[in-house]
């Protein structure tokens, strides 16, 4: 389904990602970790086209998205989330889900103004499919509060909503967990079991350790950009590569 | 000595303030008795407040003085003058509103606009209600036919020019000359129209393309090119009372020893304190007011101004010409004029007033049919003169032609 | 460290409906009616509250744009330089062309555009006050070209005695007669139709799924851009409507004022134009058209005041904006409910 | 040629005094004060009252301009910028506010200072010849003072405990507030700071222009224009603004015709920002 090769990503002097090579099934839950600065997240932007890579592909269903913007890999089916507690928070939970449907409308410009028929059809359409994504994250009952309001899970969990309601095939989840507490990271475990059962791949950066290996059916291990490892649960948490560069990044960890 | 008047002027303004707050609380008090409401309109407030504020004040002090003297007698009845000034903020849109607004009240009379875009504005309003306007803007259409309502309160600079540079070739054989100007509409086209002016009489123009922007505060830049083309003469066309004291500096600072001129009517006072001896030798169009050509009743209007406002602007004494000459129009022309503006324009073409500003006297009429085909300019006499220690010496007195 | 912020209660019932809290079409009605009868009624025969009507309605035209552009978060400045084009335009056509103002009207709004699109495509990847500040230079940059080029633009000179509109007609039928020297109403018609028709497409366009885009772009345009939507085109189309509306109101001016000089539109319209949205409130489509409204009409009233009236005017603006720094209409809006501080 | 680049450096070095001022309110603040010209004529009209009117030093007076002008922003920061900023939705309302102030600031100095420009007595005279260029004693004393102002005020940010103070605010508020400073008063004075910069350079530029009160408008396009070329927000940026923008009018009125020069370098600077959105030393801010 996703296909890296040679993927590199140079700012300066300094390299963020290097040679960096992975693919990903339709269906199968990915993670990909690394210490802190291990060029995650920026992995994460080359994939989504938030960034250009210095060299290297991405192909998705066969088809080449390297750089092509982030809307056109968002319309091909790759949606991410954000770190930080992203939303539009002015709008209300529901408004913000009927957005995510945005790039699924199919009437012009003109027509969306002056509500054309098609217009019409298409916002039925997208309020079904939010009051769907709605009742999957368990948001119904908040559909029309400010996201500003949200407390900082529910707003975790609205990015998420958002980030669905696109419909993409494959979500790219920027540390989905971070920030949680325990109960909350069980049912976010959950929660991406049930969107891979709703039939978007998802793939993961994160730095919850346990989520992570519950959660994960593989798992790409980058340290300076590099992948080291590759592999299941159990296969990672053997690696020698993987606990060496865990223990020598100890430090920094902490101070996160 | 200009010192202790400053301080006194700086007091003065202080209590003015208090004073018309104190009026305003109480408001006006008006006799019942027949007032004639006279229109000024022009920019009161932003960067070129100067223009139509002095105008505004011209005009009000002109009418305290005419109302101390019982009014103005306009066939068998006396009025007081009331002025209403209205700020049209140096905006077009606010020009066409406040010609309406002055239309709406009954005024007949309006001194102003002072620009070009404005006056032009104002112009579609004057002509659809037959309001006589006396705009100190010098664009053409507005006084040539099929215009009729607009009549210019000042001398054109298209017409002070030549007068000024034929002097200047003739006494002090200035044979290349430059021109600098603010890079704004109506200066731009005072320069084009001076420059057309030496060049039809002989001169060499070094040096027409040179503009700065309205707010520069420093010349250094700009005149060094200028007068890197040897000039024997500078006109700085248009330029805005803020900008001619620095201009001048600026010029002398950086070794420049002809001479400089500018069309317009400055306030020599406020030139000198900004560029001291530099600005000594510095021509300007003025009004009547210098010492040595000026009557009685100048001073006398130029005592009520600097009593009204706190320090005279040697600006007042060109603008006090419009409101004189139209009142003296009306008294002449009959108070069926008062309604109706068709007796006043026909009463231009005769009129006949007398200059009470000048030593010598004089007439005051209507001109301009050289220029636009028809009498819609006031005889303001070209007073051509230089500045010598913050006060004007008159160099000649040039006449408009017919 | 993990930076919290506590809510306290969760369900604040705050789910105030854009559309429903103004009644729009219920407004609308409302503003023709007043405009339409209830001011030729009562001042008919005034022209200068004619004039002063008709300046606030394509003043408050003009600034929908403005009002869009503060949509998808960007401050812009550029609006007077915008209708110093549209009004060029059709001085241009109408006095060395002769063509119709009516083609002149809509064809400077789609000049204006259609410039604000090349200009913007660009420019509208900067924001907040880079944004601001380039929006300016545009003004000032417009300005300076129409002094430049005199064989165009008649440069100082400017271009005076333009002719009132014509008839319109269609088929042999008049449906607009000509315009008479001197008469207030054709114009005051005129402006108010482009108010309405301008609040109405305002009102459609924010309250559609475009408005919704737009706004989302204001506040998150990574967010927007994952979400498949295309920020550069929406950004540009809003910022081309905006010229349109812009190159519209210009031709208006040119034709209501009879001439064009390179001083019609300057840096102080641009800011208020701005001054108007935010004054009326920015959350709200009629902002505009409340901001121009309240200040033009109170400037007219300081009159009285002579010397005084910019001093009091800009006085009572900074008290306004004291009392009500949301804009007057967040006051009516709420009416009844404390204003909460989302922005602590 | 000289003379084309001596006059650069002469605008240049005052320009970057103007612009220091609005760059320090704007990088504490994030307000862009639009009223920062109309302060910088009050700061004129303070050395011509002080000076001429009263007939005390000029020095004396440009003290009181800075002290004068600096008191009045502090004024306005504790009544009308920070109770708006505690209450707005966006932010711009307070650029908004900002133009309010330098309209009332405008009309009021009319009615008070009259029409009239304004200039004071020379503080120096004579004029030194430099390679064939002419240059004013006085233009020399005002450069090397507004030099020495911009270093102590660069020191002063720099070195003292307040200066620091003031770059963490600028940096982030919540963590300064953390650290134990009074952001109440910090802000307050920072603003002060800015706005008394402002009065400062206008009373000490009224010693070789003039100052009349419809200045202020083109100043701030102009302080504007500085800031964004150089980077809002950081000083070393205004500083550079200043003399970059200096030396473009300069050699560009020495090159070009007068009327194009400004376009061109309106049109320079909106190239110059779609490359450079954050100008030449500019961090990037939404």
């Amino acid at each position: 389904m996703l296909e890296v090769r040679g993927l590199t990503k140079i700012f300066g002097g300094l390299t963020a990602v290097k040679d960096l090579n992975f693919t990903l099934d339709a269906g199968e839950i990915l993670s990909i970790i690394g210490p802190n600065g291990a060029g995650k997240s920026t992995c994460f932007k080359l994939i989504a086209s938030f960034l250009n890579p210095t060299t290297g592909t991405v192909r998705f269903n066969g088809k080449d998205i390297t750089g092509i913007g982030p809307h056109a890999v968002a319309r091909h089916g790759i949606v991410r989330t954000f770190q930080e507690n992203t939303s539009f928070q002015d709008m209300t939970v529901r408004e913000a889900v009927l957005l995510g449907y945005q790039k699924d409308c199919k009437a012009s410009l003109a027509g969306m103004i002056f509500r054309s028929p098609r217009a019409r059809r298409d916002e039925r359409e997208a309020g079904d499919y939010a009051d769907h994504v709605l009742d999957m994250l368990g948001m119904t009952g908040l559909a029309n509060t400010v996201s500003a309001a949200l407390p900082h899970g529910m707003l975790r969990n609205l990015g998420i909503a958002v980030a669905l309601a696109a419909r993409p095939k494959l979500i790219l989840l920027d540390e989905p967990f971070a920030g949680l507490n325990s109960d909350e990271t069980k049912r976010g475990v959950e929660l991406i079991r049930k969107i891979r059962d709703d039939g978007v791949t998802p793939i993961l950066v994160e730095h919850d350790m346990t989520a992570v290996m519950s959660v994960s059916e593989r798992i790409v291990v980058v340290s300076f950009g590099s992948k080291i490892a590759e592999g299941t649960p159990a296969e990672i948490q053997q690696n020698e590569k993987v606990i060496e560069a865990y223990l020598g990044a100890e430090d920094t960890e902490i101070g996160l | 000595m200009i010192l202790r008047q400053q301080r006194q002027s700086a007091l003065r303004r202080a209590l003015i303030l208090g004073a018309a707050a104190g009026a305003l609380a109480f408001g006006t008090s008006a006799y019942a008795e027949e007032t004639l409401k006279i229109g000024a309109l022009g920019v009161m407030s932003g960067p070129f407040a100067g223009w139509g504020g002095v105008m505004c004040q011209t005009f009000k002090s002109r009418a305290g003085m005419w109302n101390d003297d019982g009014g103005v007698a306009i066939g068998d009845k006396t009025y007081k003058v009331e002025v209403v000034c209205v700020d049209d903020k140096g905006d077009p849109k606010g020009a066409q509103t406040g010609a309406e607004k002055l239309v709406s009240e009954g005024v007949k009379y309006i001194q102003g606009p002072n620009t070009d875009s404005t006056a032009e504005s104002a112009k579609t309003v004057m002509e659809a209600n037959g309001t006589i306007n006396m705009p100190y803007a010098f664009s053409k259409s507005l006084y040539k036919a099929p215009a009729s309502q607009s009549i210019l309160g000042m001398v054109a600079s298209y017409q002070v020019g030549p007068v000024i540079y034929k002097w200047l070739m003739e006494n002090k054989g200035v044979k290349k000359i430059a021109f600098v100007s603010e890079n704004n509409a109506d200066p731009i086209k005072q320069r084009d129209e001076g420059s057309a002016g030496a060049k039809a009489l002989g001169l060499e123009v070094v040096s027409d393309q040179e503009t700065y922007e309205s707010g520069t505060t420093d010349f250094f830049p700009i005149l060094t090119k200028v007068i890197g083309t040897a000039p024997d003469h500078i006109v700085l066309s248009g330029v805005s009372p803020s900008d001619v004291g620095p201009l001048i500096k600026a010029a002398r600072e950086l070794g420049f020893t002809g001479t400089m001129s500018t069309e317009t009517g400055q306030d020599p006072k406020a030139i000198y304190e900004v560029a001291g001896d530099a600005s000594n030798g510095f021509i300007a169009a003025g009004g009547a007011s210098t010492e040595a050509i000026r009557s009685d009743f100048m001073v006398k209007f130029i005592e009520r101004y600097t009593k009204d406002w706190g320090e005279w602007n040697d600006v007042a004494g060109l603008y006090v010409y419009g409101p004189e000459i139209m009142i003296q129009t009306l008294q002449s022309a009959g108070p069926k004029a008062l309604e109706d503006t068709e007796v006043f324009k026909a009463a231009l073409t005769g009129f006949v007033g007398k200059n009470p500003f000048l030593k010598d006297g004089g007439e005051l009429k209507y001109v301009g049919r050289t220029d636009y085909g028809q009498a819609r300019q006031v005889s303001v006499p070209i007073v051509v003169q230089a500045v010598e220690n913050g006060e004007y010496k008159p160099l000649f007195v040039g006449k408009l032609p017919d | 460290m993990q930076k919290t912020i506590s809510m306290p209660n969760v369900n604040l019932p705050q789910s105030v409906q854009r559309s429903s809290a103004l009644k729009p079409i219920g407004l609308g009605l409302l503003i023709a009616a007043a405009y339409f009868i209830a001011i030729p009624l009562v001042f008919g025969a005034n022209g200068y509250l004619l004039n002063v009507f008709t300046t606030m309605a394509a003043v408050s035209f003009i600034s929908f744009g403005v009002w869009l552009t503060f949509a998808i978060g960007r401050i812009n400045l550029a609006q007077a330089g915008f209708a110093l084009i549209g009004a060029y335009v059709t001085a241009i056509l109408v006095s060395r062309l002769g063509v119709s103002f009516w083609i002149c009207l809509p064809l400077s709004g789609a000049v204006a555009a259609l410039l604000g699109g090349l200009i913007g495509w660009p420019v509208l990847r900067l924001k907040g006050v880079y944004f601001a500040m380039i929006t300016l230079c545009i003004t000032e940059a417009c300005r300076l070209t129409a002094l430049s080029f005199p064989a165009l633009t008649r440069g100082a000179q400017g271009i005076v005695d333009l002719p009132l509109p014509g008839e319109l007609s269609l088929f042999g039928l008049t449906i607009i007669p000509a315009f008479e020297k001197g008469a207030r109403l054709p114009f005051f018609y005129l402006a108010g139709t482009l108010m309405l028709l301008g609040l109405g497409f305002m009102w459609l366009l924010d309250t559609s799924r475009v408005g919704a885009v737009f706004r989302s772009l204001r506040q998150n345009e990574d967010l927007a851009s994952s979400l498949g939507i295309n920020v550069a085109k929406y950004r540009v189309v809003a910022f081309m409507v905006s010229c349109f509306y812009a190159g519209v109101g210009g031709a208006f001016f040119a034709t209501l004022q009879q001439n064009v000089y390179p001083t019609t539109f300057q840096v102080l319209d641009s800011v208020y134009f701005m001054v108007y949205c935010f004054v009326g409130g920015l959350e709200f489509v009629i902002g505009p058209l409340v901001g121009a409204l309240v200040m033009m009409i109170s400037f007219e009233l300081l009159h009285e005041f002579q010397r005084y009236q910019t001093v009091i005017f800009s006085g009572l603006m900074i008290l306004c904006i004291l009392l009500m720094p949301n804009g007057i209409l967040s006051v009516v809006n709420r009416s009844g409910k404390p204003e909460e501080a989302t922005n602590a | 040629m000289t003379q084309v680049m001596l006059n650069a450096l002469v605008v240049g070095t005052t320009y970057a005094l103007i612009a220091l001022g609005i760059t320090i309110i704007f990088s504490i603040m994030k307000v862009v004060n639009f009223a920062h010209g109309q302060l910088y004529m009050i700061g004129g009209f303070v050395v011509y009252y002080f000076n001429v009117v009263f007939g005390l030093p000029f020095w004396f007076g440009l003290v009181m301009s800075f002290l004068i002008v600096g008191l009045l922003g502090v004024a306005m920061e504790l009544f009308l910028f920070r109770p708006v900023m505690l209450r707005v939705k966006r932010e711009e309302v307070t650029m908004l506010l900002a133009m309010g102030t330098a309209v009332f600031l405008e009309s009021l100095a009319l009615l008070v200072f009259g029409e009239k420009q304004r200039g004071v007595p020379p503080i120096a005279t004579g004029i030194v010849e430099l390679f064939g260029a002419r240059l004013p004693t006085g233009r020399i004393v005002v450069i090397v003072v507004a030099a020495m102002l911009i270093a102590a005020l660069m020191a002063f940010i720099g070195y003292t405990k307040t200066g620091r103070a003031l770059r963490a605010m600028a940096q982030d508020r919540e963590a300064t507030a953390l650290q134990g400073v009074n952001l109440k008063w910090l802000s307050a004075m920072g603003f002060g700071l800015g706005t008394g910069l402002a009065g400062l350079s206008g009373g000490l530029l009224v010693a070789i222009f003039a100052v009349h009160t419809g200045a202020g408008t083109a100043i701030s396009i102009k302080a504007f224009l500085m800031i964004m070329i150089g980077g809002a927000g950081v000083l070393s940026g205004a500083i550079l603004g200043g003399f970059v923008l200096g030396f473009l009018e300069s050699v560009g009125y020495a090159l070009l015709p007068g009327s194009l020069t400004f376009l061109i370098i309106f049109l320079i600077v909106i190239c110059f920002l779609i490359v450079r959105p954050n100008g030449i030393m500019g961090k990037p801010w939404g």
